[in-house]
């Protein structure tokens, strides 16, 4: 397990809250648990059932953080217009409810959906037992046949998920099988060993393996009969797009929720204003089968409902967090660090406070040199470890800090950070020392003596060393940094070009080798084994040398890496491979030493003192949270155990 | 032409008069009228339709007519400013070939240019602005090749001289000028290049009574002082009556009547001549009161859509069925030529002569 | 010949204003515009302004105190520091120009810096300092700065620094020269396209001006923010800044040269039937003569009023398009792009002085408009 | 005049169809399409994109196609059955996307043409009769301010103002509790309460402008002779102004209606976005950025056919006033 020794500290913050016994009796029937008074009335008139025979038989039960909240108001969190997809922030919110999932304090696996699990000895063989009683929010029933819906008639239908099932469902190309073995048992088998098939389940950006079969089949040219009406009728063009629409497709972050309200789900609340280009916000309210309790035996959620208003620009939402209009606010990338102290005086005023986020990512941000860039020139100095290292050397990390960072962080390299068990004294601050003249000396010392007259060092056929270095537009931080590196490297005679360009361009031209350095912040902090390509290139997000990944992953474009790096993959095909933990780290660690020696990387400082805002008058909002997408902030720390405190 | 031929001059000027400096026979300026889509051509305006005078040298011509009778644009299709759809125009020099004005060629355009040119209504618009008066004045001189350098500022210092103006104004800029002054510059320039035959378009109707006269007074003046003979075009009779050897009258595009301008104020042989001169002021006090003012009923006729036969007969007070049907043709009557079936047996008043 | 007697009087002609008179009916159109010009003080004040804009343009490098990327990262979001000129020591007042240096301070919760002028601590400042080194004019290198801190490493920020420590004031007059270049040369270009192409269909019409009339109005009938998008998306990656602006300009001047040229045809239309060009025409001139010292002088003062309207417009238009982030980008430093950098609710609240740039930009529209106006005014020849 | 108008109907159709061409051409100028800029997203979201995926969907959207196919399949789409395609990213209809926005659109717009009119009226008169005055001066510089300093940063200040000074709820043209409510008196009050920053803010660039087309039309009208022959006769300066120079000067006024509006739609797209508005702007730029093809195509179409309408409405308004334009 990737449990690392921060948040086990943390895990142990806020258990055993105080218990609020707020027992509501109706009449007629003496009640086990209790539901929001917004719900009584339909009850009482007949429209929904009793909350006993909408909660399963054995609900999961939520400690709330600090106390047992009360129900009703609202919380209201933004999406941001602009190119923000928005799905993925209501996703977290709202739609994190997979089988299994991360506990709050992170690391760990704890039940969902699945009210159990065992997996086999060599980890191909899975069986999950679901919740009995459990419903989906129109009342009908869970099976293991909405399980198999999803995975035997969605994932592996090659007209919806054109690429396959994806990552979690596949092991070396091998789609999963599943069988239902009864109404609430699921057997998931694999072809070879798939370690960390538990935590790819839990990761948020995997599919969550659900899906309502009694809705989903009307949709669904396997069971549906006038599908070409409905079709014609909706006015797309295809079954696929409809499905997509209605029920869900490879996009993930249950895209489909978002956009129709009539899809049945598990969430805590269901879209009633939905993400449509319609309205200037989504609103989603109470699922009234909602499937968990608090320790008093209140359904939740406390919240009738979320709100998420759409909002034009970072600098109206930034007016709007200190006016009070948002209640939680978690955008690490748009609220920097230099805003923090314009937030911190309106504080009173706004009745808000910060919480603090520990990032899962390492360096505040990462240049990737191209080491498979077409230039000949470019491309075989870029090569040379020895004139990364002289670059790294040569960047004045901690003026960088003081000016753009306030002073927060260390001088720190693409690697574990400190909190994680593979946390490298060596690989985190190796090469991080300013020393010019040694950068210099170095790059002498390569042969790269000549200079024009603006004392640029030249290639051999005499044209200037430059590399430019693709940032996006949206990352004022790096942006300013590379200003400064360009004056850094400019003194030891490397030209840098900065090239700010938006973020669909960036994606075409990483994923098209077009660049020659790029620059991003720097993955792999923590979760490194669930995200580890900057250590190896084993995706398109190795920005270092994309076609090494492409090679790996057999697709066309690829290109063969060096040996070094063929071994640090084949290492990486055990360590999947591996069900036993302690190999896993092991085998990890060896990756990790490979990636320190060759040093594709160069890193600037530690990420630190990022924050999220949360609103005074919530309760339950842990004051701390571990910041990342896989977890993912704030889903794990349970939103339905969120309360609007009495004023 | 024998129609031309046959146009009757006063007989008591000299020989030189009976010399035709300009020509005009059946001369046509349409314009075509687009309708639709495709800019089909649906009909024509007829500003000038089928009209022939002749203009001899010494003489003043005067073309009078109500506006949009087409009078200004038989002026400018003297001078090619408009192009003529029909007919011929002969200007002939006192010692040269006659030449074709509507098939010449750019020089010969230049020449006629030269020789015969014009005076306009409204002095602010037809003096730049932006160019001192010097300049103005001399750019014919440069341009028609007459003169050069400081032989040009001679020549235009004498031609202010000549118009009433002091030469060391040659610096200066039009706006500096009062409007009668302005007009004296526009002459200066239509006389500069030593013409023999000037157009006079209206050239005193935008200046106020008492500079009309000197005006008129230096036009005369300047007549005999450079031999020179004048189409004045105007539509205010008195001013006609005072400067004019002989009238043309212009109803709608066509020539209605003409002759001596004697003749034509004391009997008019037209019911539309009668009708223009029953507007004129009469300043002497016996005859005052005396005529009856013919008054004209409804518009002056649209040359987009002409009526039927004569044109005039809509608002003639003498017209019959044969006006709505046939058109008259111009045919000398006594000393003048007529456009009207009637001008024999009609009995029209004119105004007297109490005129110079 | 004429009696003198016989010339009617001038219109205008008070015995009082005599002199002024004469003068001016000597008076060609630009004396004329000009002594109009004068007597309109707003224009004229305007006009001051103006030159003295691109005077700083000229000589931003050797008026700016620092090149617009010197940094102190020490003094990120330093605020303005009063220039004084006097010390007072045991002595008393001594002449020493000088700015105070400042205490700095970091919140270790808030993250926030704060800057005190230090009254004690006197930063010696002189003019004619030695600096960076630069070219005047592209030319000579030297390294004197019209005003500077006898230390280069001690702060001088007139007008504070920005985020990255660096000098607003250095920066704000840097950017006078893209920006104000941008209107110029960008109006520059639509004015040679509006003159042509307007020139053109006023003066042939017919079927040539029916289609350029259809072209400029199916240019003007797209709206202006996509087009620049798209265009500003075309320009390729590998441009150097320097490329990219120019094409901005290009992109700006596009979309400028259709009102431009309305304007010249219907100046053209209206101009062609004037008595004095038909007058022209009987004096023998050409048509290419008559279009050089007729038309176009007679339009002239019209198009150069537009021309002060319009680089107005394209400033603002540049700003707007550093908004979207589409238009110019660091590290050119245009007014818009300083104006892009500040555009947050940070600066608003805690360093306002950021938004001095936008202070120029309100002076030089200001500017060029009133003085675009006055030159209206006075182009008319006839007007009072 | 029927002929004329049919005519430049002509003219109109066939500018749209060459503006369809170049608005379709406009969203191809930038690097990659709809897809890339989506995984783009998704990949920032932390999701990994299959590349087969992305394919599949290629095809689908038909990106892959030739750009004239693709302009034939939206065009087609528009001309024979009134269909302006689906929004990729919205997976609607783009005419519902873009008619929901039109409503509130329309409604600032014109609120934002009235504030213009009342505020460039009187100090466009006010500075012709009162020219070189002081006040003149004074409101003409207020004008022209309000032209020189950028709209997106008139909008920041005056929203942290009134967030500052106020406590206003910022942005947005609604207070949270009305945003999804349906209309009621309550709801109604609040917009007008919440219109009036994006109304000045939208109106200040466009008033400068009217002042001097006021001021000029007007000083040329008062120079006429019947002007003074009417003050001669000693009629007061109010009825001498208002009998005839500020209605003939209101005539290029009226005719230039049709061109303010489209601009408005379009020009209000930054102040749009800072305030936050749900006006058209925000989802313009929002599907160019996105490379949403045929919503921002026809997002593109749809305010050109605007303009060209606004320039018909005012060349007939011209015709009809003026005869003589039309044999022209």
């Amino acid at each position: 397990m990737t449990t690392s020794k921060y948040l086990r500290k943390q895990a142990i913050i806020g258990l055993g809250g105080v218990v609020l016994t707020a027992l509501m009796v109706f009449p007629g029937a003496a009640l086990a648990f209790n539901q929001a008074p917004a719900l009584d009335s339909e009850v009482e008139a007949g429209t929904l059932p009793p909350v006993d025979d909408r909660l399963p038989a054995q609900p999961m039960v939520l400690e709330p953080l600090d106390e047992v909240g009360v129900y009703g108001g609202s919380l209201r969190t933004d999406i941001l217009g602009g190119t923000d997809r928005g799905y993925g922030w209501i996703n977290r919110i709202i739609g994190y409810e997979p089988l299994v999932r991360w506990a709050p304090e992170g690391g760990r696996v704890i039940p969902n959906i699945a009210e159990s699990w065992e997996a086999n000895d060599d980890s191909t063989e899975f069986i999950f037992k679901l919740r009995e009683g459990l419903r989906w929010s129109d009342g009908a029933p869970v099976t293991a046949h909405d399980v198999t819906f999803f995975v035997e008639d969605m994932a592996k239908n090659t007209e919806l998920f054109p690429g396959g099932p994806g990552g979690h469902l596949e092991v070396n190309g091998q789609p999963v099988v599943v069988e239902a073995l009864d109404d609430l048992t699921i057997k998931f088998t694999f072809a070879d060993p798939y370690g960390l098939f538990i935590q790819q389940l839990a990761n948020a950006n995997n599919q969550p393996a659900i899906a309502p079969r009694h809705y989903g089949e009307q949709f669904h040219p396997a069971y549906a009969e006038d599908l070409d009406a409905k079709v014609a009728a909706s006015g797309f063009t295809s079954w696929v797009e409809l499905f997509q629409q209605k029920v869900g497709g490879p996009t993930g972050n249950n895209f489909a929720s978002w956009v129709n309200p009539e899809l049945p789900s598990l969430h805590a609340w269901t879209v009633t204003q939905p993400y449509d280009g319609s309205s200037s916000q989504v609103v989603a309210k109470r699922n009234p089968y909602y499937w968990k309790v608090d320790t008093a035996e209140n359904q939740l959620p406390y919240l009738d409902e979320v709100v998420f208003p759409i909002i034009g620009d970072t600098e109206v939402l930034k007016l709007m967090v200190m006016n009070g209009q948002i209640d939680f606010t978690y955008r690490p990338q748009n609220l920097t660090l230099a805003d923090k102290a314009v937030f911190f005086d309106s504080m009173e005023a706004g009745q808000y406070h910060f919480i603090e986020l520990s990032p899962d990512v390492s360096a505040t941000q990462a240049i990737h040199l191209n080491l498979t860039t077409t230039d000949p020139n470019r491309n075989a100095l870029f090569n040379e470890k020895d004139f990364r290292i002289a670059l790294s050397h040569a960047i004045d990390r901690q003026e960088i800090i003081d000016i753009i960072y306030v002073g927060q962080g260390e001088p720190y390299q693409v690697a574990p950070r400190p909190e994680s068990q593979f946390y490298d004294e060596v690989f985190a601050h190796q090469y991080t020392e300013f020393d010019p003249d040694l950068a210099n000396q170095m790059l002498d010392d390569l042969g790269l003596t000549d200079r024009n007259s603006a004392g640029i060092r030249l290639f051999e056929d005499s044209s200037p060393i430059s590399i430019q270095v693709d940032v996006r537009t949206d990352t004022t931080p790096q942006i300013d940094g590379l200003e400064l590196i360009q004056r850094y490297w400019a003194d030891v005679g490397i030209e840098l070009r900065i090239n700010v360009i938006d973020s669909a361009l960036y994606r075409e031209r990483q994923v098209g080798n077009l660049f020659e350095a790029i620059s991003n912040v720097g993955a792999g902090g923590l979760n490194e084994m669930l995200n580890p390509r900057l250590y190896v290139p084993i995706n398109d997000n190795a920005l270092y040398a994309v076609p090494w990944s492409y090679w790996y992953n057999e697709d066309p474009r690829g290109i063969e890496p060096d040996e070094t790096t063929m071994r640090q993959l084949e290492l990486y095909d055990d360590f999947l491979a591996t069900a036993d933990e302690a190999r896993q780290v092991e085998l990890f660690a060896e990756i990790l030493g490979i990636a320190r020696d060759e040093f594709r990387t160069l890193g600037i400082s530690l990420i630190t003192g990022t924050y999220a805002i949360a609103g005074d008058k919530m309760g339950n909002i842990p004051t701390k949270m571990i910041d990342s997408a896989i977890y993912p902030t704030p889903a794990p720390t349970n939103p339905s155990t969120w309360y609007v405190k009495a004023q | 032409m024998t129609l031309v031929a046959k146009q009757g001059i006063r007989r008591s000027g000299s020989s030189d008069r009976r010399t035709p400096i300009y020509t005009v026979e059946g001369l046509r300026v349409h314009f075509p009228i687009t309708r639709g889509v495709m800019r089909r051509i649906v009909g024509q305006v007829k500003a000038v339709d089928d009209i022939s005078f002749i203009v001899y040298r010494g003489e003043t011509l005067g073309l009078v007519g109500e506006s949009g009778c087409g009078k200004t644009t038989t002026g400018r299709a003297l001078l090619r400013i408009v192009e003529p759809t029909g007919g011929r125009i002969t200007y002939t020099p006192p010692d040269g070939d006659p030449i074709n004005v509507r098939t010449a060629g750019r020089d010969e355009l230049k020449a006629v240019r030269r020789a015969a040119r014009m005076v306009f209504q409204d002095p602010n618009s037809s003096l730049n602005p932006r160019l001192p008066v010097g300049e103005i004045i001399g750019e014919g001189l440069h341009y028609h090749g007459i003169a050069r350098g400081a032989e040009i500022e001679d020549r235009v210092a004498d031609m202010l001289r000549r118009v009433g103006l002091r030469p060391e104004y040659i610096r200066r800029y039009p706006h500096a000028f009062s409007g009668g002054e302005r007009q004296r510059i526009g002459i200066a320039r239509a006389l500069a290049v030593n013409p023999n035959f000037v157009i006079c378009d209206e050239a005193v109707s935008a200046l106020d009574v008492s500079v009309q006269a000197q005006i008129l007074r230096l036009l005369r003046e300047l007549k005999d002082e450079f031999d020179l003979t004048y189409l004045f075009v105007g539509h205010d009779l008195a001013v006609i009556q005072h400067i004019c050897d002989r009238v043309a009258v212009m109803y709608a595009g066509k020539l209605v009547e003409i002759g001596p301008t004697q003749s034509i104020f004391a009997t008019p042989r037209h019911p539309y001549t009668e009708a223009l001169l029953s507007a004129v002021p009469r300043p002497d006090p016996r005859v005052r009161g005396t005529g009856e003012r013919v008054r004209l009923a409804g518009e002056v006729a649209d040359v987009s859509n002409l009526p039927s036969g004569c044109a005039f007969h809509p608002r003639c007070r003498y017209a019959t069925e044969r006006c709505k049907t046939e058109t008259p043709q111009l045919r000398p009557v006594g000393e003048q030529m007529v456009a009207c079936h009637f001008a024999d047996s009609l009995t029209l008043k004119g105004v007297g002569s109490y005129a110079a | 010949m004429i009696d003198q007697a016989d010339i009617d009087t001038p219109a205008t002609a008070p015995k009082a204003h005599a002199e002024v008179e004469h003068r001016e009916q000597y008076a060609g159109q630009w004396t004329l515009i000009w002594w109009k010009l004068g007597r309109n003080k707003v224009a004229l004040f305007s006009g001051a302004v103006v030159l003295i804009i691109y005077l700083v343009a000229i000589f931003a490098d050797f008026l700016a105190p620092f090149s617009s990327e010197h940094y102190q990262g020490r003094y990120a979001y330093a605020p303005p520091q009063p220039l004084s000129f006097f010390v007072q020591n045991e002595e008393g007042w001594r002449f020493q120009p000088h700015v105070n240096a400042y205490t700095t301070d970091i919140d270790p919760v808030s993250f926030r810096r704060t800057f005190v002028p230090d009254p004690e601590e006197v930063v010696p400042v002189r003019f004619f300092a030695a600096g960076e080194t630069y070219h005047l004019l592209g030319i000579i290198p030297t390294d004197i700065h019209l005003l500077g801190p006898e230390n280069p490493r001690d702060p001088m920020f007139l007008f504070g620094a920005d985020r990255l420590g660096r000098d607003v004031l250095s920066r704000t007059i840097h950017g006078t020269r893209v920006s104000m270049s941008i209107g110029l040369i960008g109006v520059g270009l639509s004015l040679v396209l509006g003159i042509i192409l307007g020139g053109l269909s006023g003066f042939i019409g017919g079927a040539v001006d029916t289609l350029i009339q259809r072209i400029i109005e199916f240019l003007q009938s797209i709206p202006t923010i996509p087009l620049w998008m798209g265009l500003a998306a075309a320009i390729p990656q590998s441009w150097t800044p320097l490329q990219v602006y120019f094409a901005i300009t290009v992109i700006l001047s596009l979309i400028g040269w259709t009102s431009l040229a309305r304007e010249v045809r219907g100046k053209f239309m209206a101009l062609r039937h004037e008595d004095f060009v038909t007058a022209a025409r009987l004096d023998g001139l050409g048509e290419m003569v008559i279009i050089r010292k007729h038309l176009v002088p007679s339009f002239l003062s019209h198009i150069i009023a537009s021309v002060t309207l319009a680089i107005p417009a394209m400033i603002l238009a540049e700003t707007a398009l550093s908004f979207i982030g589409i238009g110019l980008k660091p590290p050119v430093v245009s007014w818009g792009v300083l104006l892009q950098e500040a555009q947050n609710i940070r600066s608003v609240a805690t360093a306002p002085w950021l938004f001095l740039p936008g202070a120029a930009i309100v002076v030089s529209v200001l500017s060029m408009n009133f003085l675009g106006d006055g030159l209206i005014d006075a182009a008319d020849p006839y007007g009072n | 005049m029927l002929a004329f108008m049919l005519r430049r109907f002509i003219y109109m159709v066939v500018t749209l169809f060459l503006v369809s061409i170049l608005s379709f051409a406009i969203i191809q100028l930038p690097p990659g399409d709809y897809l890339s800029s989506m995984v783009a997203g998704m990949s920032a979201e932390g999701q990994q994109v299959d590349q087969q995926f992305i394919n599949a969907m290629r095809d689908r959207y038909g990106l892959g196609d030739p750009v004239y196919v693709q302009y034939w399949k939206w065009i087609s789409g528009i001309v024979l059955r009134g269909d302006f395609g689906q929004s990729f990213e919205w997976n609607r209809p783009v005419s519902s996307l873009i008619y929901e926005r039109m409503g509130l659109t329309l409604l600032l717009s014109v609120a934002t043409l009235f504030f213009i009119w009342a505020v460039a009226f009187p100090i466009g008169i006010y500075s012709a009769i009162r020219k070189n005055s002081f006040g003149a001066h004074l409101a003409t510089l207020v004008g022209f301010i309000g032209l020189a300093i950028p709209n997106f940063l008139i909008a920041l200040v005056f929203m942290y103002l009134s967030f500052r000074y106020f406590g206003q709820s910022v942005g947005g043209l609604f207070s949270p509790q009305y945003e999804n409510a349906s209309w009621s008196l309550a709801k109604v009050g609040d917009l007008i309460a919440h219109m009036w920053i994006p109304i000045i803010v939208l109106g200040t660039a466009g008033t400068a402008t009217l002042i001097r087309i006021m001021r000029a039309n007007l000083l040329d009208e008062l120079n006429k002779p019947y002007v003074t022959t009417a003050r001669a006769m000693g009629h007061p300066e109010h009825v001498v102004l208002l009998k005839y120079p500020v209605r003939v000067a209101l005539n290029p006024f009226v005719s230039t209606v049709g061109w303010v509006l489209p601009g408005l739609v379009s020009g209000a797209t930054i102040t749009a976005i800072v305030l936050n508005l749900p006006m058209s702007g925000p989802m313009l730029l929002r599907s160019l950025l996105t490379q949403d093809m045929y919503l921002a195509g026809s997002f593109i179409l749809l305010l050109s056919t605007l303009t060209v309408i606004g320039t018909l409405i005012s060349d007939i308004l011209l015709a009809w006033l003026d005869p003589r334009i039309r044999y022209s």
